[in-house]
C-alpha cells in the first residue's frame, strides 16, 4: 500500500521543479544581459537585502493567504511599527526598538484578526481601512518628516547581523507554517473554512494567529527597513503589501490559499522578483520600461505556473481512469 | 487555444528580456539593429544568447574605467517618483548636464519608495556606475548612501533637497561626498509670506501636497512660520496628495468653504496652483491672492493673465549644478570650500516678475536655462568654488536672458521691450 | 401498473463520452416514453450522472445521436436542452446563491420579460410565485437571496426551475436523498401528475426500494453501459442490486438480530437541549449502541446532530460526556473526549475536496501525528493515510491523490475511516451513506456493524427509514424540534409507523 | 471559487430583501439626516448650506462614478486593481484628443470611454484566456499601463511641457450642473442596468457562482465581457469627468495608481455594507457622498487634514463595516 503517486511524467515533475525555473530563467536571461556584475559580491549582497523584507513579510502573510483572507495593512504596518519601535528606542533605549515594533505589530495583527474572525468583516475591508488610518496616523505622529533615531540600528543593516536573524526567522516560520497544527490548520481553512469548523478547528482562534503573525513580520520588518533607510520616513514600507503578494502569488502560493499554499514557493517568489527588480536596474533598462517589462513577465510566470499545474491536474486525472 | 497562448507568452519573455538587454546597452540609434535581433532570437532560442553576450563584451570597458577622459562616463541618477513633474524636470537637467559633458546618464525610479531611494544606490554601484547624483527626500538616507557609496568607493553629489547642517556635517566626514547643489525648501515658502505681507494680505489658506512629502512640508511650514512672525494669520494648510489632482481640488474648496475670509492663498507647487485657481473660481464672492511656487507651464499662464499673483521658483538648475561638480570631480577636480570641504552650492530662489514670463517660457522650460557650451564650461581643471559662488551669485533670471543674447538666442530688443514691462 | 409502451418521446443512440481514457458512457443507447416515470440506477461511477449531463446540455457528448420528441437534439447548454423541453434538477445544487429566488427560477430565460432592454422584475416574480402554488410548493419569498435558504428549499427552487418550462421530459438526479419525507410526497405526486399529462419522468436515485415504488421501469447501469432495462412490476429490489454490483451481495444488508444490545454503561448524556430548530431534547446514550434520530425537514434532526458535536450554539441545556461529567462546550474539547462527527454533506461540510487524502485524514487526527515541539511529521501522515486506505479499501493510487478525483463512495470512505480508525468511543454520523451506492453502502453498515461490537457508541442521523430500521437499536422519532417518540428496536419498527409519528 | 473575489461581492452577504428593507433604509436615511444635523450644529451651520452641498456633491461625482464602475467589476469578483491606472491613461487620451487633436468633447468621450472599454476589454479577455486570478494580473496590468502613461509623460518633459491639460476646454462637465446631470442619469442607468437586464443578472450570477452560473447556461464569458464593458464605461466617464474637473492628470509609476483607488474601493466596501439599506447602484452614490461629505465636515471643524481626517475615515469604514456585519454567521475570509 501507500505507494508514490507511480511513474511520474514530464508534466508531472515539471510541477514540481517550475517555480524554480522561472527563476532560473530570469538568472540566466540577467547573467547574460548584465554580465558578471550581477554575480558580483556586493550586488549579490543587495539582491539578498532586497529579498530578505520580501522574505520576512511574507512568512508572515503566508499564514492570512493560506487562510484565503487579504492582509492589505502589512505595508502601513512596516511603518506604523517601525515608527513607534523608532520613538521607543529613543525615549527608552535601543534595546526596547526590536520588542515595541514587533510587539506594535502583533497588536495590531490581533485587532486585525480579531475584526475578521469575531466580528465577520471582511478582511480586505479590515486591512484596508487599516491601512488608511495606519498611515495616516504615522503622518500624524511624525510630522510627516523623516528623522533619526539611535544610530546603532545601522548596525542591523549590516549584512553579517542582518542574515542570521534572516534565517533563524524564516526557519522558524518555515518550520511552523509546514510541520505545526498552526500552518497545517491554516492551509485548511483556506481550502473550506466550514470543514475546518466541523473537524474541530477553533476557526476563529487560527485566523487571530495568523494576522497576528503577519503583524509581527511587519514588525520586524519595520526594524530592518528603519535600518536600511536609517531613520524614520513616514512613507517606508508603500505598498510593501503588494510586492509581498508578488512575490507569493509570482512563486505559485494559489490567491485562494489552501493546501497548494508552500513555503518555498514564497522563497522563490522572492527570490524572482528580487533578481528581476535588480536585474532590469541593474541593466540599465530605462526606469519606465522596466516598469513594463517587469508587470509583463509577471504575468507571463504566473500563466506558465498555473499553465503546468494544470497540465499536471490534468495528466493526474487521467492517470486514475 | 492553451497552446497558441503559451508560445505567444513564451516568445513575449523573451523578447522583453533581450529588449531590455538592447535598451541597456545600447543607444537610441542602434535601437533598429537591436529590434531585428530579438526577431530573429524570439523565434529561435538559441540564438538570443548571441546578442546578449555581444552586449557584455561592448560593456565591459564602461564598467572597468574609472574617471579617464574619453571613455563615456556612467553617471547614476535616482528619480523619487517617475511622473512627478518637479523630479522629472529635475532628471531633465541631470540627464542633459551629464550627456552635454559626454557622459551616459543611468536613470533609477525610486517609486517614491524611501527602500528603494537606498537599494536603488546598490544597483547603481552594481551597475558600476562612476558617480552617483542623489536626490534624498529623507535626510535619514543621506548617511545611509554615504556609507554605501564609501564602501564602494563611488562619489556623489546631493541635489534639490538640502539635509540639516547635523546631517551635512556626516556626509562632509564622508570620502565619497564631493558636493551637493540644493534650494533651501525653506526660502521658497519664507519669500512668498514676505511678497504677500507686502501686499498687506493678513489671512491665508495653504493648499499643499502630503505632509510626508518633504519639499511642501518644508514650504507651507515656513510659509506659516513667516507669515506668522509677520503679524498674518494662517488659517488652515491643507494636505492633499499631489498625485490625484481631484484630490486637491476636493481639500482645496473644502478649505475655501471653511474659510470664506482668507485673502491669500499659498499654492506649494504648480499643479497645485493650477487647481486652485480651478477652486478660487468657484468662489467668486472671495477676494483672495494666488500665490505659487515652482514655476511650471500652468503657473506661467496664470502669472501672464494676472490670475497668479507672484511665483517663484527657477531653482531646478541645482540639477545641473551639482552635475557639474560631480564631473569636475571625475575628472580629477575636487572642488572645495573655504574650509577645504566639499561644498554646498546653496541655489536661489527667484520670484518672476510677470512680465518676462514669456522669456522664462522659452528659456527655461522649453529650453535649458545653460546652454551646452556653459556646462561645458563649468567642468575644466581651472574651475573653483569661488567660481561655482560666482555663477549662483550671477543667476538672476534678467542676467541668463542677458547671456541669452550674448549667445545670440535673443534679440537684446526683445529683451528691453519684455523688461521694460 | 404495466409498463406500457407510448410514444418514443426521448431518444439517445450510441451515446460515447470519455474522460482521458475512461469509457464514462460507452454506447448507450436509451428510449423514453410518454407517460413513463423512468429510474435511472447504478453504482457511483457507473455513467448515470455523464448520461444525464449530455441529456441536459452541461456536458458534450463524444459521438452517438440524440432525438428529442422525433427531431434531432444537440443542446450545446442547459438553456438549449430547456428550449426543447427537457428539465433536469442536477446532483450538485444548480443555483445561483447570489441571486433573488425568482430570478434563479427564470435565470438565462429573461427574454419573455424583455421590455426595452429592461426586464419587468415585477411580471418576473409574479410569475416564479405562480409556478410555485401551481406545483403545490409552499410559497417562497421571491425577492429573497437564494444562499439564505436551506439546502432543502434550494433543491426545491431547483425543482420549480425545471418545471417552469412546462417539460416533456423531466431528469431528477438525486433528487430525493435532499428532500424531507413530506416534501418527496409532492415530488411524487408530482411525478404522477406528469404521467398523466403524457410527459416523461426520469429519476436517478440511490434508494432501490423507493424507485421500485414509485417508476414504472428501471434502468441499469454498470462501467458506462447499459445493463438491462425492468418494469418495476417484475423486479424486486433485490434484483436490481444484484444487477447493479453485478454479483450476489454478500450476507446481510443490514444488521440481522432484531434485538437491541448494548452495554449499561451510559457515555453520553444529553439534559433539555435547546436552540433555535429544536426544544428539549434529552437522551441518553450507552456503550455500544446505535442510536437513530428521524424526522421531517423542519425536525431539527441535523441541527441536533451539529449541536451534539458543539457545533452549533445552543440556547439551554447541556451534553455531558459522562466518564469525565465534562460538559462539551467546542468541536476540539469533543474531540479530547473521543467524539466524532461525520457532517451530513460531505463535500461541503465534512472533506477538502480539492485537497489530497493525506491531508484529508490528518484533519481530524492532527493529535495522533503531533511529536514534540508541535511537530506534524509528514511520515506519519503518510501513514496514517496508508492506513485508512488500506483498511478502508479505497480505490485510489496513493495517499497524494486528490480527493475531487475519487468518487463519492471513495470519499465516504476516507470520511469515514479518518474517524474509525481512531479509538473514538462516540461517533455522530449524520447522514453517513448520503450518496453512495448500494456496493459502498453495505460496506459502511458491515463496519458500523463492527464498531458497535467494539464498544462504540454512535449517534446516527438519517433521511432514509430502512437504513434506520436496518441498523438501529433505540430510534428517536422527532416532530418539529421536539421528541416524539423514542423506540427501541425489539418493539419491531415498521416505516408506516414511523411516518405516521413524523407527520 | 475565488476568496479574493467572494469577500468583494456584495450580493452574498446581502441579506433577505423584502419588506424589511425599506424600514432599514428609512431608519439608514434617518440616522444620516440626523447626523447631519448634529454636525451642522457643530460646524456653526456652515455644513448644510446649499452651496456647500452643491461643493460636496460636485466633490463626490468622480469617486461615485468610480464606484459604479467598482460595482459593475468588483461584484463579478473580479478585483481588478488596475482600473487606478486604466483611468489615469484614459483621461490623458481622452485629453490628448480633445485638445491636441481638437475634437473637443467628442474627442474626450471617445479618447476616455474607448480607452477605459478597451483596456477593461483586454483585462477581461487576458484573464478569462489565461485563467490568472484578477488580483495578480491587476497587480500586473497596473504595471503594464502606469509603464506606458509614464512613456507619455516622460515623452512630454522631454517636449518641455507636462502631461495634456484641459486649459479652458470641456470644463463644463466637471461643474455643477452638468456633473450633476450626467451622475443622475449615470445612476439611473447603472440601476437600470444592474437590476433590471441580463447583463446585471449574468455579473451577479457570475460573482456569486461561476460554475452553477455556467451549468445553468449563461455564457460566463460573454457575461464577464459585457459587464466588463459597462463597468469600463462607467470607468471612462469617471476618468473624463476627473479630467474635466481638475484639468490635468498625472501619470505615477511603482503601483502608485493603487493607491488612487483606496477612496473609492473604501466606498464601494461601504456600499456592499449598506445593501441591507440601499440597492448596490444608489448605495454606491451614497457611500462616495458620505465620504465626501466626511472630508468637507471635518475640514470645516478644523480637523487636520491628511492625518486625523483620514483616521477618521479608515475608522467609519470599518465601524460601518462591523455594523452591517452583525449576526452574520457565513464563512468570511
Amino acid at each position: 500500500m501507500n505507494k508514490s503517486l507511480g511513474k511520474r511524467d514530464f508534466w508531472t515533475s515539471f510541477q514540481h521543479i517550475f517555480p524554480f525555473l522561472g527563476l532560473i530563467v530570469i538568472i540566466i536571461v540577467f547573467s547574460i544581459i548584465a554580465g558578471d556584475k550581477i554575480w558580483t559580491p556586493t550586488n549579490f549582497v543587495g539582491i539578498i537585502a532586497l529579498m530578505i523584507p520580501l522574505c520576512i513579510g511574507g512568512s508572515g502573510m503566508i499564514f492570512v493567504a493560506a487562510q484565503g483572507s487579504t492582509d492589505m495593512s502589512q505595508g502601513a504596518l512596516v511603518a506604523f511599527a517601525g515608527t513607534l519601535g523608532g520613538i521607543a528606542s529613543i525615549y527608552i533605549g535601543f534595546w526596547a526598538f526590536v520588542p515595541v515594533s514587533v510587539g506594535t505589530g502583533i497588536l495590531i495583527g490581533i485587532f486585525n484578526g480579531v475584526m475578521v474572525s469575531k466580528c465577520k468583516v471582511s478582511s480586505l475591508m479590515v486591512t484596508l481601512s487599516m491601512l488608511i488610518t495606519l498611515r495616516a496616523i504615522v503622518a500624524f505622529v511624525t510630522n510627516g518628516q523623516a528623522f533619526f533615531v539611535d544610530q546603532q540600528i545601522l548596525e542591523l543593516n549590516k549584512m553579517e547581523i542582518k542574515l542570521p536573524i534572516f534565517i533563524c526567522v524564516v526557519a522558524l516560520m518555515w518550520y511552523l507554517f509546514e510541520y505545526t497544527k498552526l500552518g497545517f490548520f491554516s492551509k485548511c481553512i483556506g481550502e473550506n473554512q466550514t470543514v475546518g469548523k466541523f473537524a474541530g478547528i477553533p476557526v476563529d482562534r487560527y485566523k487571530i494567529a495568523a494576522f497576528a503573525l503577519s503583524g509581527a513580520m511587519a514588525g520586524l520588518v519595520g526594524v530592518f527597513t528603519v535600518g536600511s533607510i536609517g531613520g524614520i520616513s513616514p512613507q517606508m514600507g508603500s505598498f510593501f503589501e503588494l510586492q509581498v503578494m508578488i512575490s507569493m502569488f509570482v512563486g505559485g502560493i494559489p490567491v485562494t490559499g489552501g493546501a497548494t499554499s508552500r513555503f518555498y514557493k514564497l522563497v522563490v517568489g522572492a527570490l524572482m522578483l528580487a533578481f528581476l527588480q535588480n536585474g532590469l536596474t541593474i541593466s540599465q533598462v530605462g526606469a519606465e520600461a522596466s516598469e513594463l517589462i517587469q508587470g509583463l513577465i509577471l504575468i507571463c510566470v504566473v500563466f506558465f505556473t498555473l499553465f503546468v499545474r494544470n497540465k499536471f491536474i490534468q495528466r493526474q486525472m487521467a492517470k486514475e481512469a | 487555444m492553451k497552446k497558441t497562448m503559451t508560445i505567444v507568452a513564451l516568445v513575449l519573455v523573451c523578447v522583453f528580456m533581450l529588449a531590455a538587454c538592447s535598451s541597456g546597452a545600447g543607444t537610441a540609434t542602434e535601437e533598429p539593429a537591436a529590434d531585428a535581433a530579438t526577431e530573429t532570437a524570439a523565434a529561435d532560442d538559441t540564438v538570443a544568447e548571441q546578442p546578449a553576450a555581444d552586449d557584455t563584451a561592448t560593456e565591459e570597458p564602461a564598467a572597468d574605467d574609472s574617471a579617464a577622459s574619453g571613455d563615456k562616463m556612467l553617471i547614476g541618477f535616482n528619480n523619487f517618483l517617475k511622473g512627478n513633474y518637479s523630479v522629472d524636470i529635475l532628471e531633465r537637467a541631470v540627464v542633459q548636464t551629464i550627456e552635454a559633458l559626454g557622459g551616459e546618464a543611468m536613470v533609477v525610479n525610486d517609486e517614491a519608495k524611501p527602500e528603494n531611494s537606498a537599494s536603488n544606490v546598490d544597483n547603481m554601484i552594481a551597475a558600476g556606475v562612476d558617480g552617483i547624483v542623489f536626490l534624498g527626500l529623507a535626510d535619514t538616507l543621506f548617511p545611509v548612501v554615504a556609507q554605501k557609496c564609501d564602501a564602494a568607493g563611488v562619489p556623489f553629489v546631493i541635489t534639490d533637497h538640502k539635509p540639516t547642517e547635523d546631517v551635512l556635517e556626516t556626509l562632509i566626514a564622508s570620502e565619497t561626498y564631493v558636493g551637493g547643489a540644493c534650494t533651501e525648501d525653506f526660502n521658497t515658502g519664507r519669500g512668498i509670506a514676505d511678497y504677500a505681507l507686502e501686499d498687506g494680505l493678513s489671512k491665508a489658506v495653504v493648499i499643499t501636497s502630503e505632509n510626508t512629502d518633504t519639499t511642501h512640508y518644508a514650504r507651507a511650514t515656513s510659509f506659516e512660520e513667516q507669515f506668522t512672525a509677520g503679524g498674518g494669520e494662517v488659517l488652515n494648510i491643507s494636505w492633499g496628495s499631489i498625485a490625484q489632482l481631484s484630490d486637491v481640488l476636493t481639500r482645496a474648496t473644502d478649505v475655501l468653504t471653511a474659510h470664506p475670509d482668507a485673502d491669500c492663498v499659498y499654492a506649494t507647487n504648480g499643479d497645485i496652483g493650477s487647481i486652485c485657481l480651478e477652486a478660487l473660481a468657484k468662489f467668486p464672492d472671495m477676494d483672495a491672492k494666488l500665490f505659487v511656487t515652482d514655476l511650471d507651464p500652468s503657473v506661467l499662464e496664470g502669472l501672464k493673465s494676472g490670475d497668479v499673483a507672484a511665483g517663484n521658483g527657477a531653482h531646478w538648475i541645482n540639477g545641473n549644478i551639482s552635475t557639474a561638480l560631480l564631473i569636475n570631480y571625475l575628472q580629477g577636480n575636487h572642488i572645495v570650500d573655504g574650509d577645504g570641504n566639499s561644498p554646498m552650492i546653496i541655489v536661489p530662489v527667484m520670484v518672476l516678475p510677470s512680465n518676462l514670463v514669456d522669456l522664462y517660457d522659452e528659456f527655461w522650460i522649453q529650453n535649458q536655462p545653460y546652454s551646452n557650451e556653459e556646462l561645458q564650461a563649468m567642468v575644466s581643471a581651472d574651475m573653483t568654488y569661488a567660481d561655482f559662488e560666482q555663477i549662483m551669485t550671477d543667476y538672476t533670471v534678467e542676467n541668463r536672458l542677458q547671456a541669452k543674447v550674448d549667445q545670440g538666442l535673443l534679440s537684446q530688443e526683445d529683451l528691453d521691450a519684455a523688461l521694460a514691462g | 401498473m404495466t409498463a406500457q409502451k407510448g410514444e418514443v418521446v426521448f431518444k439517445a443512440e450510441h451515446m460515447k463520452k470519455y474522460f482521458g481514457a475512461t469509457h464514462a458512457n460507452d454506447d448507450v443507447t436509451i428510449e423514453l416514453y410518454r407517460g413513463e416515470a423512468r429510474g435511472l440506477i447504478g453504482e457511483n461511477g457507473s455513467g448515470k450522472s455523464t448520461l444525464i449531463s449530455m441529456i441536459a446540455g452541461i456536458a458534450q457528448k463524444d459521438s452517438g445521436t440524440m432525438t428529442m420528441n422525433g427531431g434531432v437534439f444537440e443542446p450545446q447548454n442547459s438553456i438549449d436542452a430547456s428550449r426543447h423541453k427537457i428539465g433536469t434538477v442536477v446532483q450538485e445544487l444548480g443555483l445561483v446563491d447570489g441571486l433573488p429566488v425568482g430570478m434563479n427560477i427564470f435565470l438565462g430565460r429573461t427574454e419573455q420579460f424583455k421590455k426595452g432592454g429592461v426586464l419587468n422584475m415585477r411580471r418576473l416574480y409574479r410569475e416564479a410565485e405562480e409556478q410555485f402554488s401551481k406545483w403545490n410548493f409552499p410559497p417562497m419569498p421571491m425577492r429573497r437571496m437564494t444562499g439564505d435558504l436551506t439546502v432543502e428549499e434550494k433543491k426545491i427552487v431547483e425543482l420549480v426551475r425545471a418545471l417552469s418550462i412546462d417539460p416533456d421530459l423531466l431528469i431528477l438526479d438525486e433528487i430525493t436523498q435532499a428532500l424531507s419525507l413530506n416534501n418527496r410526497r409532492i415530488l411524487f405526486d408530482i411525478i404522477e401528475q406528469l404521467k398523466a399529462a403524457n410527459k416523461a419522468v426520469m429519476m436517478v436515485t440511490h434508494d432501490v426500494e423507493e424507485m421500485v415504488d414509485v417508476t414504472d421501469n428501471i434502468t441499469i447501469m454498470r462501467d458506462g453501459e447499459i445493463v438491462d432495462t425492468k418494469s418495476c412490476d417484475d423486479v424486486t429490489a433485490d434484483d436490481v442490486k444484484r444487477l447493479m454490483v453485478g454479483r450476489d451481495l454478500k450476507g446481510a444488508y443490514y444488521r440481522e438480530d432484531q434485538q437491541e444490545s448494548y452495554g449499561d454503561e451510559v457515555v453520553l448524556k444529553v439534559e433539555n437541549l435547546s436552540s433555535d430548530h429544536f426544544q428539549d431534547v434529552s437522551f441518553e446514550l450507552h456503550k455500544g449502541e446505535i442510536l437513530g434520530v428521524c424526522g421531517l425537514s423542519d425536525a431539527g434532526i441535523h441541527e441536533l446532530a451539529e449541536a451534539l458535536f458543539a457545533v452549533r450554539d445552543v440556547t439551554r441545556g447541556r451534553v455531558v460526556y459522562t466518564k469525565s461529567n465534562d460538559k462539551i462546550q467546542s468541536p476540539r474539547q469533543a474531540m479530547g473526549l473521543k467524539m466524532g462527527y461525520v457532517p451530513k454533506d460531505r463535500d461541503k461540510q465534512a472533506l477538502m475536496v480539492n485537497d489530497s487524502i493525506e491531508d484529508n485524514v490528518a484533519l481530524p487526527t492532527v493529535e495522533l501525528i503531533r511529536g514534540k515541539l508541535g511537530f506534524l511529521s509528514p511520515k506519519k501522515r503518510k501513514e496514517l493515510a496508508g492506513k485508512v486506505i488500506a483498511e478502508f479499501e479505497v480505490k485510489t493510487s496513493g495517499g497524494g491523490q486528490l480527493l475531487s478525483s475519487l468518487s463519492g463512495g471513495n470519499r465516504q470512505k476516507v470520511n469515514l475511516g479518518r474517524w474509525m480508525i481512531q479509538d473514538k468511543e462516540i461517533l455522530i454520523l449524520d447522514c453517513p451513506t448520503r450518496g453512495v451506492d448500494v456496493g459502498v453502502k453495505s460496506y459502511i453498515y458491515h463496519r458500523m456493524t463492527e464498531a458497535k461490537q467494539a464498544g462504540v457508541s454512535m449517534v446516527v442521523v438519517s433521511d432514509e427509514l430502512p437504513e434506520l430500521i436496518g441498523m438501529v437499536d433505540t430510534l428517536i422519532i422527532m416532530k418539529a424540534g421536539k421528541v416524539e417518540q423514542v423506540s427501541k428496536r425489539s418493539s419491531g419498527f415498521t416505516e408506516e409507523a414511523i411516518i405516521e409519528v413524523m407527520l | 471559487m475565488n476568496a479574493k473575489s467572494e469577500n468583494l461581492n456584495p450580493d452574498l452577504q446581502a441579506k433577505g430583501k423584502s419588506a424589511g428593507q425599506y424600514k432599514m433604509t428609512i431608519i439608514t436615511i434617518a440616522i444620516i439626516a440626523v447626523l447631519f444635523i448634529i454636525l451642522n450644529v457643530i460646524t456653526g451651520s456652515r455644513f448644510l448650506t446649499g452651496s456647500n452641498m452643491l461643493t460636496v456633491l460636485t466633490n463626490s461625482v468622480v469617486p461615485a462614478f468610480v464606484v459604479l464602475g467598482f460595482c459593475f467589476i468588483f461584484t463579478m469578483g473580479i478585483t481588478d486593481l488596475s482600473v487606478g491606472a486604466i483611468m489615469i491613461l484614459a483621461s490623458n487620451i481622452g485629453g490628448i484628443l480633445a485638445v491636441e487633436v481638437g475634437l473637443g468633447y467628442f474627442g474626450l468621450f471617445v479618447g476616455g470611454i474607448g480607452t477605459a472599454v478597451l483596456l477593461q476589454l483586454l483585462n477581461m479577455k487576458l484573464m478569462l484566456a489565461s485563467k490568472i486570478p484578477p488580483w495578480i494580473l491587476g497587480i500586473g496590468m497596473t504595471m503594464v499601463y502606469e509603464a506606458i502613461a509614464s512613456i507619455y509623460n516622460a515623452y512630454m518633459i522631454g517636449q518641455a511641457t507636462q502631461v495634456v491639460s484641459l486649459e479652458t476646454q470641456c470644463r463644463e462637465l466637471g461643474q455643477a450642473p452638468w456633473n450633476i446631470i450626467v451622475l443622475a442619469a449615470g445612476l439611473i442607468i447603472a440601476y437600470l442596468i444592474y437590476n433590471r437586464t441580463n447583463i446585471g443578472f449574468g455579473l451577479r450570477a457570475v460573482g456569486s457562482n461561476r460554475e452553477v452560473t455556467k451549468m445553468m447556461g449563461i455564457n460566463v464569458n460573454k457575461a464577464i465581457l459585457l459587464a466588463g464593458l459597462v463597468g469600463g464605461i462607467f470607468l471612462g466617464l469617471a476618468a473624463i469627468i476627473n479630467s474635466s474637473y481638475s484639468g490635468r492628470v498625472m501619470p505615477t509609476t511603482g503601483l502608485n495608481s493603487i493607491g488612487n483607488i483606496f477612496t473609492p474601493l473604501a466606498a464601494f466596501l461601504l456600499a456592499s455594507a449598506l445593501q441591507k439599506a440601499f440597492n448596490l447602484t444608489i448605495g454606491a452614490i451614497v457611500a462616495a457622498f458620505l465620504i465626501t461629505a466626511l472630508f468637507n465636515v471635518l475640514t470645516l471643524m478644523g480637523v487636520p487634514s491628511g492625518t486625523m481626517q483620514r483616521v477618521v475615515m479608515g475608522a467609519s469604514v470599518l465601524i460601518c463595516g462591523i455594523i452591517s456585519q452583525r449576526g452574520f454567521k457565513g464563512v468570511v475570509k
